[in-house]
């Protein structure tokens, strides 16, 4: 079981055209910012992408974007972005706008081998078109369906070499719910540690999750909204 | 006529002590600061925390802390973190007991419109649609009318909607109303200085008036 | 918001006749010991009761099934207790064993506001019998609903006066999804905290989900199979 | 013919390296006593817990760690430790790569009964429902009879059923036999000192013999 792997470019080599990807984060926290410049380093193209949101200009997917690699985004707010949004109106990219609940759902949902959840979120609106609706004591639910991704691309704070994650605040957002999903999971971590160092009551995402795991190195970590009150 | 102040603070009226609440971003987020000391209030923040705390001070923000609208803020002692799905689970399910955001419009039978502009902006709902189809008790904090000068309460939304029969009270600049569950605005309270006729020219929907219509203490 | 009870008694004094109960823990592993004990004191009766055993003869939900309070058990496995099986064939105690799966997982849906869950376990069984089933990418599924319960019961390690709570080891198994689920949730705990005491990385329930908190008293944790090796 | 103990070292060698495994009650608990120390394997106990260690030294035992048989065991480095809805779910989404139990029957189509006998033991299903209706890779360690002489490998099984078409590999004192997608027991070994006849005898259902079918090595 050799699931650590040196660098990023490693890790993600076998991430072909076409595919399907689900990337971790929220806004530009808790983003895999090795594997997606390994990405753009690669070339890779026609990619499906599941994530919140769709980076920044100059930082997270939008680099991806910015290099036509993504055919189609998957996510609940994509408003940071202006290449993104040009894109999208000259036809260049397509978007399935979900919302953010039912994304984290459709994860955990093939994390969980659930094919499919009901959820009451879109009723009534265009996100409903086409969707099975069903009535539960009264109320309605849409059925919405598990995700199938091809691998699963996370960031976690520190992981050890079985695979084992650990997130920090609320840089965990959707990369735990995304490690579970993934045919193939890989892990970019601040800190590898070795089996044993991580308290197994403390484990966010079990190892059994994870297939691929590497040390990231130069992380930006870069703030979307600086917001600071003065000291009185 | 209130500011987006005095909209925040009427509104921070309706928080009950004990309640979990979420906050959209733009005014409802003003809320936080005008809830009383005394008061056991929880904010949740659908990225994936319970008890958010004031912006950070210069110099001690940190890129992990961060709440739904990307901001830079502090954690609370008694916070707890978790991932993306069990915060709109616990939504879902509705432990968050009052639900504050924005709309473009509102329609007398309680529908919202809030994430989409056809052909104009495409932004994306991102969990507002998860909130307004599962809270129990959602208020609206916005601008009575547009910057057209056109009613934001209508009759029916002409914008895509982010949920149906949602809505159960709104805060303006010149009003509070409730949305009743058979449909119609029932006018509660006039801003300070506004007319209940002033609220009538501004509200295309239909507008119950029933006896004296206070004017709201702040 | 003062969840803080002084004790079991307290913290159980509305439960009453005919009520529908969740219990955590697993085996005698992670019992909500005190509340067990209170509730037995007190003598509520027609309970229906959902927990995954149903305890042994002097310990755990045994004890509430020998003062005849439990009208009705849900759970996946019931094998240790020898009054539970004479009351089962003598008809006094009505029984619905159901996959241990799908009893955690329905208990989650409730905590996630699911209505309804899919489940392959129990497929072509008799657990199926009356159940809708259907066929997702070829595999077949069981529409599982949420269950409804008035009270949760769980028992966690620590626990701070807003109700996050923290479990130990394996004594977690069924209490974070049962601390989700009931419209009421009670936890005892071997250790109270205050607020900030515990790390918020690593809070297991977050207080939304818990209603009453106490401090519980002389735990017992017994052992079920104490299986030893000896040191060579 | 084998012993308990060399049913467990047999099935043993189905085990690779970085397999995640989940053993049932009974000889399935054996098997981790035979597995290569050079091989990375993690067990899973549905209880919640990755990473299963030997029984612990006495007096080390630890009321808060069991398995799911509620024995007292340790935990290895690297173990993690989850709730019971996360445990059945990566079972149902298939992270667990090999599910080893004991069984009251087999069919000759891999139909598994091994929880009910009715009117004589209701003792639940536990956690094998779920295993078996998820698993890719089930191998069922158990008698070739039982104790009234009967087969326990069955045209259709005649108690109440665990889960339909799941066993893929069946380990007996007697022999390996593989249970084909089409239906049918493919006789793959012999136990030291069986011949094929004796297991022809002991196998009521449909038993496919191809060829020589070596002794097992163990």
């Amino acid at each position: 079981m050799n699931k650590v792997y040196s660098n990023a470019d490693e890790a993600i080599a076998d991430i072909a055209n076409g595919m399907t990807l689900m990337l971790g984060g929220f806004g530009l926290c808790g983003l895999p910012e090795n594997c997606i410049a390994a990405l753009v380093k690669k070339g890779v193209k026609e990619l499906t992408c599941i994530s919140n949101n769709a980076g920044v200009d100059d930082f997270g997917i939008g680099l991806m974007l910015k290099q036509h690699q993504v055919k189609k985004m998957i996510s609940s707010y994509v408003g940071e972005n202006a290449e993104f949004e040009r894109q999208l109106l000259s036809g260049e990219l397509e978007v399935e706008l979900i919302p953010q609940g039912t994304l984290a759902t459709r994860c955990m949902a093939a994390g969980y081998g659930m094919p499919a959840i009901f959820t009451p979120a879109g009723i009534g609106t265009e996100v409903a078109e086409g969707k099975e609706v069903r009535n539960f004591n009264g109320k309605d639910y849409l059925m919405e369906m598990a995700f199938d991704a091809d691998f699963a691309i996370v960031k976690a704070w520190k992981g050890d070499s079985m695979g084992n994650l650990v997130y920090r605040s609320t840089a965990r957002n959707f990369n735990p719910v995304m490690a579970m999903a993934g045919k193939i999971t890989i892990a970019e971590v601040e800190e590898l540690v070795e089996p044993g160092q991580l308290d197994p009551d403390y484990v966010h995402t079990p190892g059994i999750y994870v297939h691929r795991i590497f040390q990231g190195v130069n992380y930006e970590k870069r703030i979307e909204q600086r917001t600071v009150r003065s000291k009185q | 006529m209130l500011d987006k102040t005095g909209i925040a603070k009427r509104i921070a009226k309706e928080i009950k002590d004990g309640y979990y609440v979420n906050l959209g971003i733009g005014i409802p987020t003003l809320v936080a600061n005008y809830i009383p000391q005394s008061m056991d209030v929880v904010l949740q923040s659908e990225n994936g925390l319970l008890g958010m705390g004031p912006f950070p001070f210069e110099g001690e923000e940190d890129a992990d802390v961060i709440n739904a609208g990307k901001q830079t803020i502090t954690m609370l002692p008694g916070s707890a973190i978790f991932d993306s799905a069990m915060s709109f689970g616990m939504i879902r399910a509705r432990k968050v007991n009052l639900t504050i955001l924005g709309a473009m419009e509102v329609s007398e039978n309680g529908d919202i419109a809030n994430w989409k502009i056809p052909g104009k902006m495409v932004k994306g709902m991102g969990g507002a649609m998860d909130l307004v189809a599962s809270a129990e008790n959602i208020i609206v904090a916005m601008q009575h009318v547009n910057k057209a000068g056109e009613s934001k309460l209508l009759p029916q939304c002409t914008l895509p909607l982010t949920g149906v029969n949602c809505v159960k009270k709104i805060v303006t600049e010149l009003a509070v109303l409730d949305v009743l569950p058979g449909g119609g605005f029932k006018l509660l309270e006039r801003a300070p200085g506004v007319s209940v006729e002033e609220i009538k020219n501004a509200t295309a929907g239909k507008l119950i008036i029933e006896g004296e219509i206070p004017e709201m203490e702040i």
